[in-house]
């Protein structure tokens, strides 16, 4: 009993990293049907950008704990959003209304770029992040549940609720839904489409970036690849949802985490993947729109 | 100065031309048709006044101001407004969102209140539906939608592009009614139609395109009676 | 009987206008086979002007890479189908040539009908359950398959877990000629992948051919045609599969060793970036494609750490400036005179 | 002798609409059925359903006798079934030939390994694949060049280009959906003598049409649809005289002359 | 028209593809390798990774081989003042790629090579240098498989996995643990050690494996094996991956309250696992051939290595200097560069000063003695803790 609580508690937490990488994707792709594999490496670039900022500012920021961590995350997200906006007009704007797979090799070739120009500037050391997150577990129902991985979610949660509430409730949000049904009826109500897209660019990175930040503080190290293996992971996690759907991508995400999990503990560490993979192909040949997906209807 | 103007314009499909010099004058607080068949270039007449695309050769002028280069978002914004074929209709989104969205580029927000309240009140129907999905609504129940939702933008000129098409005849009837009503408030009206008889009841003027240029042009009443209608567009 | 002998003499007449020879259709049928006759020429001289051993090794796996390239065109550029996974197909291959001609000490040649059988049955199993999706979940599945089968191959022992297979036997040896020998081995690679690409393009330009790129154009419309659009995307899978697992076996022979690090989702992106890159649909643009991309890490490599930079940044620039690839479909084909159509007309006129 | 086609009580219904309700009609060789209606009245719903694109919910497809109801579009096709789209559905990269080319997919005469190894029986095969392509083009009326992508065409061409690729199928029935959407007045003469030429070949010929000048002088017979309901079925003549037609069609009271019922048919 | 453009653009092409790679080659016709050679500088190659998530590691192999040719060359060099030079390549720890790089420095004309840090890149290697008649010296990988074909070129100067499952295995019993807890990162180097281990300590019967599974390398989150860990009660846990994963793992074991010992091996036995892990660091033991840091006397081949690039050694730098060395004395005593008389230097090298201690090989080209001893962590750096003698 103890034991599945703590597989689940723990699924949901990585989960919940997914869920925010997974959101990047899901609106990129839902807007411009575009598989942005260098989201990824946005999500490393924000855990560089906190690293640098932290480390420039010295120790002094350090003693601040959790304060100091959500302004950094702020001005990471800030920075990786404007990154994000930046690969965008270079790498994808350049090939609208070309080919699909065609922008799909931009988003490799940026891909590479991102990771090896930061490998260029910071080496390819791994570094130990400036600013640790730790904290004592307690027992809930069974499971170790510690203060750090609680403010975590905490704050994917409160973004996430933002997000969905902008996308809901804003007429940039309105836009955005809108752009993703039809691009050419939103041209017709006035909508700046790139000027929208770019905006989707900021916020997904911007997301990602926050993550990143996140994910230096919690666990503690990062590297130039951090990036490549939960871009897959976010990607598949925004698949499951129901790619192009904001809320389908949370939930894809806590759902992969989940399935990840579990599937360490049936079949063992070295088959985890290939678990979450079957279960993957399974669900989608069953239900091949993903969870919250829409049905589409076959027209002639 | 005519409020839209094309003059001698030539637009390209890839390879394929689809207006071949075309030119045409839209007075403020008219009401015009443009008739012709499938595939004439009627659709692509409106998307070029509304910069969706943009021609090769000549202009195209709006209230005195060339917008042949520009872009779709300027267009709106400067009060020209496409009602497009088929209504596109934002379809999981729901009606009164569909009708913020034709508010996208209005700023101030007491305006659209307005507007909004204006548009239920024109069309009554809207307001019951607010809350449903716009992809739920009747084809007829989406067109009213359509303009509803190009009224909340504050047009000073509205073009609209087979409001009838798929409807039935009482419903036709009826949008016909709903464009006269706008007219009536002082919007300027181009109106594409493939029912030709349908739309020079209510037009007063009217264009006949084929092949990407202007073939005919006249006063509806006349071009009802006109027989090279009946030979160009119906072929007899 | 009528039918055959109109066609025949519609045949005559066409040689009689090869005779003349100037007209747009023959001139660029000549033209067509010339080009692909250059590069095989340069490909076989290409030995006599350089034959380090590091030269051969890269044009071996180039040419090999050009294999892939060209079976992922059928898939992708033919079909197309997303296929985020074909280097699993190059795994199945190259594990199935690797495992039994090491358990037997055969000739990895000897492989051959193994590897293809594999092939197709990993195509099938690939294919069959997902080629219903649409295509972005096409390929997130086949993401998802081609990592499975990397997972699979690092976790048992019959594929020698982590550490893969070494020491595999040689390609052929006929009494003193051993296939090892790297001129050898590279001169066998460019026959054997010339071979296949020629397939494939042929392929390309048959009744499958066309059927492949009737489902890749209008899924419905081909349907209406009476396509088995399933049945037709499921072949062009497995063919797809067999051209990987002749690479494979090509693969294993060649390094002698594989292991599950060269079956990574990378390696999949960079052969996807091959078809892309150089056309998709175009067997000589692909090829084109292949080649760039197995050879330029390698001029970059005095670059060191920053050849990947550099590679991801020619991607981008390559692409924004070229959509649609170096070399993309033509798009055009030969057509006849109206003096042939006319007699056209009049055979069949004659069949009614 | 049963008839080419016969459409019993077919039914389809989408999210509890029926878009086709109780149609039921019969053709032969050798004739030509128009089906009419108001736009939205069922008519292309209806060529799904026979053509097997949409599983109707009621009702049958027979042809010659057997039922072909719910099958695959390609296997209905295998059957003997072609057709053309309303809004012109070619493969718009690829060349004219090869569009008219896709219609003969099912002459076969050719398979992977003749085709990898050029064998005689694929030169053969592809040769005779693309006299056939000349032969419908020319039989079509096709003037264009042939060589070239479709998107190169014009509209005209299009639509004559899709007719010859439905017409190399050398099916027994050919539906032909809207065929004189934006022809222009001598495009269409040529379209009408085009459909009786298809007849004459012995195929049995069923097509959506609004251009009722068309209608009226080239079908035998006339369904009428509206709101997916079968209202009407007879000679041209009968179909004119039919009050229903003309008040569920032409609509009420001043009404009618929302569709041009002109022509001297 | 359109067509012929095609065509000339097509030669202009590949015209540039010829002439970029016989550039590269710089050879017409045979260029083939001439290990024979016996005048000019003397060309040793090295395959280590310099891309990709090893990059790190390769990068301070590098600089340790180039300290020892620095050395050597300011000494006089080899065989008559000739100079040695050392060429890098990249092999990414990726088959094909090392593969390339080996081709690449046997086209160079290298003598003997040096390099080889991961197995999975380092196995189809050996063909290549054994075709060629390169003797390797391996400074890092340290697979059975590389001996296993028992190539005569092949000498390894890391103790094997055998030899650090032995030594974990010594230290097991001395410390007392009953059970025992294996994690590797499914790479081969990683899972020889936790095989071999496994296998031993169940011979021995003195504790109990209760728990072996792998990771995947390259995520951040392990929640499952600590879970796992944390499940099977073990007394220690012994990962046989990388630093920079096992950093990760000990991070996150120590947050989840796991009270029992930790050990490494030798690819953790790096400073920068107290970077990634912090404090949970502390304590945690390595199998580990003996690093400067643990010899006495070693500060100022330190210093020196600090000076000349900026950073401290890691532990494999030592291992390529070390390489680097005994190839230079190899050829010394064989008096020659050809493949056969450095092969039989090699196998009568006795008691080779190295940093891990008299170097002399078996008959299977593996270290005579393992030499490996037990590291602690203490103040973010591995220093001795049981020699295990």
């Amino acid at each position: 009993m103890d034991q599945a609580t703590q597989v689940i508690w723990d699924g949901l937490f990585v989960g919940s990293f997914y869920a925010l990488i997974a959101l990047g994707y899901s609106m990129v792709y839902g807007i411009i049907k575009l598989l942005n594999f260098a989201h990824g490496d946005i999500y490393m670039v924000g855990a560089f950008i906190g690293y640098a900022i932290l480390t420039s500012l010295g120790g002094s920021f350090q003693s601040l704990g959790l304060f100091a961590l959500i302004v950094v995350m702020m001005v990471s997200m800030l920075l990786t959003g404007t990154i994000g906006v930046i690969v965008e007009k270079l790498a994808y704007q350049p090939l609208r209304g070309a080919p699909r797979l065609a922008v799909l090799i931009t988003a490799v070739g940026a891909s590479f770029a991102l990771e090896y120009g930061v490998a260029a500037i910071a080496s390819p050391n791994p570094r130990g992040f400036p600013v640790r997150l730790d904290g004592d577990f307690v027992l809930v129902l069974g499971a170790r549940v510690t203060l750090p991985q609680i403010i975590l979610m905490l704050i994917a949660g409160v973004l996430m609720f933002a997000l969905d509430l902008y996308i809901r409730r804003t007429s940039t949000g309105r836009a955005m839904r809108s752009i993703s049904l039809d691009m050419k009826g939103s041209l017709l109500m006035g909508v700046n489409v790139n000027k929208v897209i770019s905006r989707t660019f900021f916020i997904g990175s911007a997301l990602a970036g926050a993550a990143g930040v996140m994910a230096g503080a919690y666990y503690g190290k990062i590297d130039f690849l951090m990036g490549f293996i939960i871009g897959l992971k976010a990607f598949t996690a925004a698949v499951i949802g129901g790619i192009g759907n904001i809320r389908g991508a949370m939930l894809g995400g806590l759902v992969l985490g989940l399935v990840e999990s579990i599937g360490s503990q049936l079949v063992g560490g070295q088959w985890r993947d290939a678990f979450a993979f079957a279960v993957l192909i399974l669900f989608l040949t069953l239900r091949p729109t993903g969870i919250l997906g829409e049905r589409v209807t076959e027209r002639v | 100065m005519a409020m839209l103007e094309f003059d001698n314009v030539e637009v390209f499909y890839g390879k394929v031309q689809a207006l071949r010099g075309l030119s045409l004058k839209v007075e403020e607080g008219e009401i015009v048709a443009l008739l012709g068949n499938n595939g004439a270039g009627k659709t692509t007449t409106l998307s070029t006044a509304s910069a969706l695309m943009n021609p090769q050769s000549g202009t195209v002028t709006f209230n005195g101001a060339d917008i042949s280069k520009g872009k779709p978002w300027d267009v709106v914004a400067a009060g020209l407004i496409h009602v497009p074929e088929g209504r596109r209709i934002f379809s999981t989104l729901s009606v009164h969102e569909n009708l913020l969205l034709g508010g996208y580029l209005v700023k101030d927000r007491g305006l659209i209140q307005k507007r909004l309240k204006h548009v239920y009140e024109l069309l009554p129907l809207l307001d019951e539906r607010k809350a449903q999905q716009g992809g739920t609504l009747s084809g007829g129940e989406q067109q009213m939608l359509a303009i509803g939702r190009a009224l909340i933008a504050g047009p000073k000129m509205l073009m609209l592009d087979e409001p009838s098409m798929g409807l039935a005849p009482l419903i036709v009837a009826q949008v016909m009614r709903v464009i006269s009503d706008i007219r009536d408030e002082g919007t300027t009206v181009l109106l594409v139609e493939q029912n030709a008889r349908a739309a020079l009841k209510v037009t007063d003027r009217a264009y006949v395109i084929e092949e990407g240029a202007t073939t005919l042009e006249g006063n509806a009443k006349d071009m009802i009676a006109d027989p090279r209608i009946i030979d160009a567009y119906l072929g007899a | 009987m009528t039918i055959d002998n109109s066609t025949e003499s519609i045949h005559t007449v066409e040689a009689e206008a090869k005779k003349r020879g100037f007209g747009a259709w023959l001139s660029s049928i000549f033209e067509n086979k010339y080009i692909g006759l250059v590069a095989l020429g340069i490909a076989l001289l290409m030995p006599f002007l350089i034959a380090t051993p590091y030269a051969l090794n890269i044009m071996t796996t180039a040419a090999i890479f050009v294999v892939l390239a060209a079976g992922l065109n059928i898939v992708v550029g033919y079909c197309g189908l997303l296929d985020l996974g074909y280097i699993a197909f190059l795994a199945v291959g190259a594990y199935t040539a690797g495992i039994i001609s090491k358990a037997f000490q055969l000739p990895v040649l000897f492989t051959l009908p193994a590897v293809v059988i594999m092939c197709i049955l990993a195509g099938l199993i690939i294919g069959a359950p997902t080629l219903r999706l649409r295509s972005d979940y096409l390929a997130i599945v086949t993401l998802g398959f081609g990592e499975i089968t990397r997972i699979t191959a690092n976790n048992l022992t019959i594929t020698g877990g982590p550490s893969g297979i070494f020491g595999i036997p040689g390609f052929l040896v006929i009494g003193d000629i051993d296939f090892q020998n790297p001129v050898i081995f590279y001169y066998l690679t460019v026959i054997i992948v010339a071979g296949l690409v020629l397939a494939a393009a042929r392929l390309g330009r048959s009744r499958l051919g066309r059927a492949w790129k009737f489902v890749k154009e209008d899924e419905d419309a081909a349907e209406a045609m009476g396509i088995h659009t399933y049945k037709v995307k499921l072949l062009a899978y497995i063919f797809g599969a067999v051209w990987g697992g002749f690479g494979g076996m090509l693969f294993a022979s060649h390094l002698t060793a594989i292991s599950p690090m060269s079956f990574v989702f990378l390696q999949s992106a960079l052969v996807l970036m091959a078809v892309v890159l150089g056309g998709m649909g175009n067997m000589k643009g692909v090829v084109l494609g292949a080649l760039a991309i197995s050879l330029l890490p390698e001029f970059l490599r005095d670059f060191s750490s920053y050849r990947y930079l550099l590679f991801g940044i020619l991607l981008v620039v390559v692409m924004v400036f070229r959509p649609q690839g170096f070399w993309p479909p033509k798009g055009a084909e030969a057509e006849r005179t109206k003096a042939q159509r006319e007699l056209a007309a009049m055979a069949n006129g004659l069949k009614k | 002798m049963s008839p080419v086609l016969e459409v019993r009580d077919l039914e389809i219904a989408f999210g509890g609409v029926k878009a086709v309700d109780g149609l039921s009609f019969t053709a032969n060789a050798k004739e030509i059925i128009a089906v009419i209606g108001p736009n939205g009245a069922g008519k292309t719903s209806a060529f799904n359903c026979i053509t097997g694109f949409y599983k109707p919910t009621g009702g049958s497809v027979l042809l010659n006798g057997a039922d072909i109801t719910g099958k695959r579009p390609a296997d209905i096709a295998h059957e003997g079934v072609s057709r053309t789209f309303q809004n012109l559905r070619l493969f718009h990269d690829m060349t004219v030939l090869d569009n008219v080319r896709a219609g003969m997919h099912l002459y076969g005469g050719q398979n992977f390994l003749d085709a990898i190894f050029h064998t005689p029986r694929f030169k053969r095969s592809e040769a005779h694949y693309t006299e056939e392509a000349h032969y419908w083009l020319d039989f079509v009326g096709y003037r264009g060049r042939r060589g070239v992508p479709i998107r190169n065409l014009s509209y005209g061409q299009q639509k004559q280009v899709e007719i010859a690729r439905a017409l190399a199928r050398k099916a027994e029935l050919l539906l032909l959906d809207e065929p004189a959407a934006g022809l222009n007045h001598s495009e269409k003469q040529s379209l009408l003598e085009l459909v009786r030429r298809i007849r004459d070949l012995g195929t049995a010929v069923v097509l959506i049409e609004h251009d009722m000048g068309l209608v009226m002088e080239v079908s035998e017979r006339i369904v009428v649809m509206n709101f997916g309901k079968e209202i009407a079925d007879g000679t041209p003549a009968e179909v004119k005289a039919n009050p229903a037609v003309i008040e569920a069609y032409l609509g009420k009271d001043d009404e009618d002359e929302e569709v041009p019922a002109h022509g001297d048919a | 028209m359109n067509f012929r453009k095609r065509t000339i653009g097509m030669l202009g092409i590949a015209t540039a593809v010829l002439l970029a790679t016989s550039a590269c080659s710089g050879g017409l016709l045979g260029g083939g390798g001439d290990t024979g050679s016996d005048s000019g500088p003397i060309k040793i190659g090295m395959i280590v990774p310099t891309s990709g998530s090893s990059a790190p590691t390769g990068a301070s192999m590098a600089n340790g081989a180039k300290m020892a040719v620095d050395e050597i060359n300011k000494a006089g060099g080899v065989l008559n003042g000739r100079m040695l030079e050392l060429q890098i390549a990249d092999g990414a720890c990726d088959a094909q790629q090392a593969v390339a790089s080996a081709n690449k420095l046997v086209s160079s004309g290298v003598v003997i090579s040096v390099g080889g840090y991961c197995s999975g890149a380092t196995l189809p290697t050996l063909p290549i240098f054994n075709k060629a008649g390169v003797p390797m010296i391996i400074p890092a990988a340290n697979s059975q498989d590389l001996v296993k074909e028992g190539l005569k070129n092949v000498f390894l100067i890391n103790g094997t996995g055998l030899q650090q499952s032995t030594a974990a295995l010594t230290f097991i019993k001395k410390q007392g643990y009953k059970s025992v807890a294996l994690v590797d990162d499914n790479t081969s180097y990683s899972v020889d050690i936790t095989t071999e281990t496994k296998k031993q300590i169940e011979a021995d019967g003195a504790a109990k494996v209760v728990l072996k599974t792998s990771v995947n390398a390259g995520e951040s989150d392990y929640s499952s094996v600590v879970r796992d860990i944390m499940g099977s009660n073990a007394d220690l846990l012994y990962w046989t991956g990388y630093y920079q994963e096992g950093g990760l793992i000990i991070d996150q074991l120590k947050k989840a309250g796991y009270t029992g010992d930790i050990m490494v091996a030798d690819g953790s036995a790096d400073p920068t696992l107290a970077t990634i892990a912090g404090a949970a660091a502390e304590g945690v033991y390595a199998t580990m051939t003996p690093t400067p840091n643990t010899i006495k006397g070693a500060e100022g081949w330190i210093a020196d290595y600090k000076k000349a690039y900026g950073e401290d050694p890691k532990p494999y730098s030592t291992q390529s200097y070390d390489a680097v060395r005994l190839a230079a004395a190899a050829i010394k005593a064989a008096g020659n560069t050809k493949t056969d008389d450095v092969i039989a230097a090699l196998e009568g090298i006795k008691d080779f000063k190295a940093f891990s201690g008299p170097l002399s090989f078996t008959k299977e080209h593996t270290l005579a003695s393992g030499g490996f001893v037990i590291l602690v962590m203490k103040d973010g750096d591995f220093q001795l803790f049981d020699d295990l003698q």
